[in-house]
């Protein structure tokens, strides 16, 4: 790794910034340099200001004290059009494209190219978008329209965006967090070509081995604080979290072994029709969960995890076949109320859209699936609320400045879990967890395993689709493995590795295996 | 500290349009010593009453995420529906009968029809997922035709001393559309405020996929929210009709954007999710103020329509000015 | 004029209770005050009347305020409850509508304030203290006459009429069919309402063009109806066919028979008809007059190109 | 396969308001042989030359994610104005000198009017953040009452022949109102699918976070939309105007809701970032055929209304129902 030098003026830098939310500081007087040809890390927990940060320095936000040096000249955007002019570019945490649009329209929004005549000349537009989609991803056709495209490659056109205004400052906040494995390859050459050409990239992550694999140094923010800034040569995993947390952490994976008790859900041939094609989302799938057990469920981006999990929640009755028993009874999932009065519930995988209602209080919000436990006389009493948000507050800790606190101004973290808090108030049987801890930071994480492996001992069947093998490995029982809708394989605990996991997630994988599953 | 200041803002903003509505009442009053007498005050309870019923309806949905464009013609229909009703008997010729309605009888299939149509509204915006905007527009305009049909473009009148009661007499010193529409508020209030169903309402226009999730089942609350909502404009159109001892074809045109207005004013945000049946009525009142005392300071008619544009603009402004930092 | 307070005690038509009675009293003193209710002031008809009413009671030494009622019965409903609320000691009304107005005069009646109707009915005979009315019968058996003459015993011909809650419309509509429905050779091919309204009217005759192309004349109930049948046959190049009759003498329509392009109206005299309706409101509070008589006729005339030169818009040239 | 079978999704979708429009019109001419003539034909095409007008702007509009009620009540004002400059010079008594304007000058006057008004919406909706439907509905009341007090209430009549010929005349066999707006939409259609401002058009309506933080400037691109939307209503002011050979005071009173029929049954969303010219000229047509066709087969009035709120039902019904997978 090529440290810069010290003595160089870095191209862009924050002195003392401090940016206030109403009733949150969300930055506190933090210094940042950023040099050219360097892939700066940022870290930090959930809230910590990372994006916070970015988007100051990225003209999308403007701070409340401080000030920005380019090329160490005093620079002040009032907007992100003026930092673009500077060639200062965000690839977005929350994707940023514009859905009706298609892909080659979207990379070159607000730097058209322009003929003579003064119209849009689409043929070049649409020719040179794909020139920079054949360095990401060849498959994106320029003319599709953005909406039509998976979430992995919305990302790849983020960053072709970013690419395409050549960029001399590049932010990527959390660019993984929606891609799979290989595009993820893909995306560290690229990043690697880009700083030989001594662009500057700010990395926003919350792996720990991506930040180590690839940054030249690594900042760490604290409760929108400075904390330090570290070469990333000589550090160590356990360095920077102790740095983002404040002190040591225990293990992270709590597992203690339970009682596996009798079968509690069973799927017999599930399949899902996609609604618009005729093709299978899911296919064929089988499974058995018990009281007790952790089933994890691994595969890559568009296994079809989360439509499996969607059809035994009951969202989409009409295209499901095969079916779903509880306790070996069969049962007919029409929608998400007769699935939870089953005693299913599902913690869905976007928090933001599917699994809270943003405007509503925290206490409404725990409350809202369960409403009976609150009603006193068919009417809402206060006091019931209030208690049965305490109770679960206390219990997840969940911080919030009140409970009758806007669920939108909470922490990614904490947001998940008054999600938690909802499903959980139903008392749930069988508890689906859909990238429980997808944008979450680690000390979250940890909490959150540890209520999976409390609720585990308390013997709920609980079935986790996650991206992220090590954390699949360290708190199932058992592992199953998706590809194309298929299931392709299914391991315990103990048989289970990254490398067969790994490998029964690839297409081509299952025609060898179908005798496993 | 933090804390504090950010509940003063609260605070402030929940009795904000009662600022509006009582820096406008002193006004006027200084300006008019015949506004702030309490013949003048039943006087604009009793005529805002019909906005209120309509109203509250329209909070509701506006909450739940939707519009309603219908609620004149609705409002129509159910008032022409109860006139005929009252008037004549109906004859079923294939069963050789005839149908002579009571006056409560009359009344409900009134209401009946009004719930009806918002039911049909809702059946349009949740099964065939036409955009509340479009399914009650063209209500709006399949409504006033049904009306002009029944009523082949006559005012139904003469519909007697009982009838005329809700709109004309007065209970215990008031009103009886102020009863009428002040009991459906305080109703509705605690609807919203402290029942399930007004908590799913809130969710829904909140976060439709959220709620879907948590086990509601939306459609059926959506549809609950039209169809009420339809009752309450026909109750607006029997108040309305009986003021007037008739039912006009032609009566509500141009109702929703008045009620719109009324919601807005309100506080409660277009965007659904947010606001209460309590600012609808502020807002009310403060339409209701406003055309009073534009009367009563004897302002033209011509520049009547300047203020109250300005009137509305301004009192959304203040709202959001205030809240300029929150959205961005 | 103080002579007013004791006939008003006397007053025979009024089972008045002392608080209205008081209230009167006060308002003859020097705040006296006049409401002028109009149905809408979306057409200068109207606004001509409500103007000449309001001027005439300022005239008179009264306040006078003008209400738009934009069509809507409710809307003047409220404008009612506004009068009465404020003390308002005569109301000089046109209605919206003949039978939806009626409750409203009703409940002025009640509060002791006495109600004049100018240029449209309301449907009660007990309820208003005089109502002036053109005489829209009469006057369209005139047009009608005049219009046979013109067009001949044989043709085809369409009728635009105005708002069909309106009694000034079917008056009208039957005043003229009672002359022209004797000649069986005149046929009426189509018979759409366009709501008194120029633009309404526009569209309704370009459509009625298309499927009837054969009119050799249009009756429209009011005259800006006929200045929008007048565009339409223009726009479709058969102005100088088909002949129009209009009704109500405004300036457009005098100044169009002038240059022949409409064949006849019938002049109401809106002027006239609101002085007096404001002379009576006077002779009711500051004379102690009560005897008017239910409907009076208003008189009107036929304007044709015969006689164009006597009047200008809404009147007599004098 | 998948691809292809989507494309020919999209292109039913594209030709489906054409193919309404194809149906209509066999079923008309079959139930009455004068409909389907070129005299009829031209007919139609002028009578929507107005709502072509307003409907060009509010298409723009509605596709950058807001909505204008206020279109009729500018048409109205554009209408007086430029009527009330034809008729009589403008006195500025302060300078002691009187305006009179050619007829070219009271015309762009009049579009000048519609244009400020259109940026006085711009204005409330990007800088004091008010709701689109909120700031146009302020609009919608102040610009009638500009009109009521520019006109005094009466019409403005008697414009001349030269002026009349923009409402009235024939040119190489075509109707002026039909060049004109066939011109409008032509160059819209170009602004809007090949120019940078049309993109941005589309991307702010798609999503306005992402736009802005592309570097897009939000804001002016919305105050020209509804700048240029309020030139067009002004534009359809002096048609209607031209053809009335009159300046209505009440010209307009409830276009908005046609306009927005007519852009919604083109197949644009009322969600933004969505939408076309094009749909929006069959949407007008569809509506345009409908109403003559109701005329001819004489069907009453009343049904008619009844008609047209069915048929933009299932206009958009169709079009929810082909869609439906999509969106949920
Ligand atoms: N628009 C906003 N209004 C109010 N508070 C905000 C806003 N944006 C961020 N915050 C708050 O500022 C703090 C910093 O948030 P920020 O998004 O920068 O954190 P982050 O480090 O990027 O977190 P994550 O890892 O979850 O992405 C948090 O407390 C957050 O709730
Ligand atoms: N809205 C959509 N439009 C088109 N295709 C979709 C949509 N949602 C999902 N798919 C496709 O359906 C398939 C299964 O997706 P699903 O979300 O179930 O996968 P997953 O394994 O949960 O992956 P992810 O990690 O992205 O959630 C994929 O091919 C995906 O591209
Ligand atoms: O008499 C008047 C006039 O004819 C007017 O043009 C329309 O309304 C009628 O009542
Ligand atoms: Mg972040
Ligand atoms: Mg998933």
């Amino acid at each position: 790794m090529n440290v810069a030098s010290p003595t160089a003026t870095p191209v862009l830098s924050g002195r003392g910034i401090v940016k206030k939310f109403p009733g949150v500081l969300a930055l506190d007087r933090v210094d940042f340099d950023l040099n050219a040809g360097e892939v700066h890390g940022l870290i930090g927990e959930n809230g910590a200001g990372k994006t916070t940060l970015m988007h100051i320095l990225a003209g999308a936000l403007q701070p409340t004290e401080g000030e920005i040096l380019l090329d160490g000249q005093l620079v002040h955007f009032a907007n992100a059009r003026q930092a673009l002019k500077q060639r200062i570019c965000i690839v977005y945490q929350e994707l940023n494209l514009i859905p009706y649009l298609s892909v080659a329209e979207n990379v070159f929004l607000g730097r058209e190219v322009v003929g003579t005549t003064g119209l849009i000349d689409a043929k070049s537009q649409n020719l040179r978008c794909k020139e920079l989609l054949a360095l990401l991803d060849p498959s994106i056709d320029p003319r599709a329209q953005v909406n039509t495209l998976r979430v992995g490659q919305q990302q790849i056109v983020e960053i072709a965006k970013a690419l395409n205004a050549q960029a001399r400052v590049i932010f990527m906040d959390e660019p993984t967090s929606a891609i799979s494995d290989s595009e993820v390859e893909v995306l560290f050459k690229l990043i690697e070509s880009l700083r030989r050409e001594g662009i500057a990239i700010v990395y926003v992550s919350h792996k720990l081995d991506e930040l180590l694999r690839i940054t030249d140094r690594i900042t760490v923010l604290r409760d929108g604080k400075y904390v330090d800034t570290l070469v990333t040569g000589d550090t160590q995993q356990e360095t920077i979290v102790r740095l983002m947390v404040g002190r040591d952490l225990s293990d992270m994976y709590v597992q203690n072994v339970s009682e596996i008790g009798e079968e509690v859900l069973r799927l017999d041939s599930l399949s899902q029709r996609s609604d618009i094609g005729e093709h299978l989302l899911v296919e064929d799938v089988s499974l058995s969960v018990a009281a007790g057990e952790v089933l994890g469920i691994f595969g890559l981006m568009g296994a079809g995890r989360t439509e499996l999990l969607e059809s035994i929640f009951g969202l989409h009755p009409k295209s499901t076949s095969g079916s779903v028993s509880i306790h070996g009874k069969r049962c007919d999932l029409r929608s998400p109320a007769a699935a939870m009065g089953h005693g299913i519930g599902l913690v869905p995988e976007d928090r933001k859209k599917q699994g809270l209602v943003m405007g509503m209080s925290v206490e409404n919000n725990i409350s809202l699936s369960n409403i009976g436990l609150i009603e006193s006389y068919a009417l809402l009493s206060r006091r019931l609320e209030k208690q049965h948000a305490e109770s679960y507050i206390k219990q997840l800790s969940i911080k919030t400045p009140s409970m009758r606190q806007k669920a939108s101004v909470l922490s990614g973290g904490n947001q998940q879990k008054v999600v938690l808090s909802r499903v959980l108030s139903t008392i749930p049987r069988v508890l689906l967890l859909d990238e429980p801890t997808r944008g979450i930071d680690i000390n979250a994480k940890r909490e959150i395993y540890a209520l999976v492996d409390q609720l585990k001992q308390q013997g709920l069947a609980i079935v986790v689709v996650s991206s992220e093998l090590p954390e699949l490995l360290g708190i199932s029982d058992r592992i199953m493995v998706m590809c194309e809708g298929r299931k392709t394989a299914e391991f315990s605990r103990e048989q289970a590795n990254e490398e067969n996991l790994m490998q029964a997630a690839v297409p081509g994988f299952q025609a060898e295996t179908t005798n496993y599953a | 500290m933090h804390k504090s200041s950010k509940d003063l803002v609260k605070c402030i903003s929940r009795f904000q349009s009662l600022l509006v509505l009582v820096l406008m009442v002193i006004a006027i009053s200084l300006l008019s010593d015949r506004f702030l007498t309490a013949a003048n005050g039943w006087n604009i309870m009793r005529q805002i009453s019909v906005n209120v019923c309509l109203s509250i309806g329209m909070t509701m949905i506006i909450i739940a995420g939707g519009i309603d464009l219908s609620v004149g013609s609705i409002l129509a229909l159910a008032g022409a529906v109860t006139a005929g009703l009252i008037k004549s008997p109906v004859p079923i010729p294939w069963l050789g009968i005839e149908l002579d309605f009571t006056l409560a009888g009359a009344m409900i299939a009134g209401i009946a029809v009004g719930m009806l149509l918002g039911w049909f509204n809702g059946q349009m915006i949740t099964r065939v997922r036409i955009p509340p905007f479009v399914a009650t527009l063209g209500m709006l305009s399949i409504a006033r035709g049904l009306t002009m049909l029944w009523t082949k473009g006559f005012p139904i009148t003469g519909l007697g001393s009982s009838f005329a009661i809700i709109g004309t007499a007065n209970f215990l010193g008031a009103p009886v559309p102020v009863w009428i529409s002040g009991l459906l508020v305080l109703l509705f209030i605690v609807v919203t405020k402290k029942t399930r169903f007004g908590r799913y309402i809130y969710a829904v226009g909140g976060n439709e996929q959220a709620s879907r999730l948590s086990g509601l089942d939306v459609d059926r609350i959506k549809l609950w929210v039209y169809t009420i909502a339809g009752g309450l404009s026909a109750v607006a159109g029997l108040i309305a009709t009986s003021r007037l001892d008739s039912a006009q074809p032609n009566a509500g045109i141009g109702y929703e954007l008045d009620s719109i207005a009324a919601v807005v004013i309100g506080g409660t945000s277009l965007s659904g999710g947010q606001g209460s049946i309590w600012g609808t009525v502020l807002g009310c009142l403060i339409i209701g103020v406003l055309n009073s005392g534009l009367v009563l300071l004897d302002v033209s008619p011509f520049w009547q329509q300047v203020v109250k544009g300005i009137v509305i603009l301004m009192a959304v402004a203040i709202d959001r000015l205030r809240n300029r930092g929150e959205d961005q | 004029n103080v002579v007013g307070c004791s006939s008003h005690k006397a007053g025979p038509d009024h089972n008045t209770d002392a608080y209205a009675n008081e209230a009167q009293i006060d308002a003859t003193g020097d705040n006296r005050r006049i409401a002028v209710v109009i149905s809408t002031l979306n057409n200068p008809w109207f606004v001509v009347l409500g103007e000449s009413a309001r001027d005439r009671a300022l005239e008179l030494g009264y306040e006078a305020t003008m209400f738009d009622s934009q069509n809507d019965a409710s809307k003047e409903a409220a404008h009612f409850d506004n009068v009465i609320a404020a003390d308002y000691e005569a109301i000089i009304f046109n209605p919206t509508d003949a039978d939806g107005s009626v409750a409203n005069v009703k409940r002025a009646k009640k509060a002791g304030i006495p109600v004049f109707c100018i240029d449209r009915e309301i449907n009660s005979t007990d309820t208003a203290t005089a109502q002036l009315l053109s005489d829209n019968f009469s006057g369209c058996v005139e047009l009608g006459k005049y219009f046979v003459e013109q067009v001949g015993k044989k043709g085809n011909y369409v009728e635009l009429l105005g708002l069909v809650g309106d009694n000034n419309t079917w008056n009208r509509s039957k005043g003229f069919h009672s002359v022209v429905d004797r000649y069986e050779g005149l046929k009426m091919v189509a018979q759409q309402p366009a709501d008194f309204d120029r633009n309404k009217a526009l569209e309704v005759m370009e459509s009625m063009l298309q499927s009837h192309d054969d009119i050799s004349a249009v009756f429209c109930g009011n005259d800006a109806m006929a200045m929008g049948a007048y565009q339409a046959l223009l726009g479709a190049g058969k102005a100088a066919q088909v002949k129009i009759f209009g009704y109500d003498g405004s300036a457009d329509v005098v100044q169009a028979i002038a240059d022949e392009k409409i064949t006849a109206t019938v002049m109401q005299y809106p002027k006239l008809m609101a002085i007096e309706a404001a002379e009576f409101a006077h002779e009711y509070l500051a004379n102690g007059k009560r005897d008017f008589p239910q409907k009076i006729p208003v008189n009107v005339d036929l304007v044709s190109a015969e006689n164009i030169d006597e009047f200008v818009g809404f009147g007599k040239k004098n």
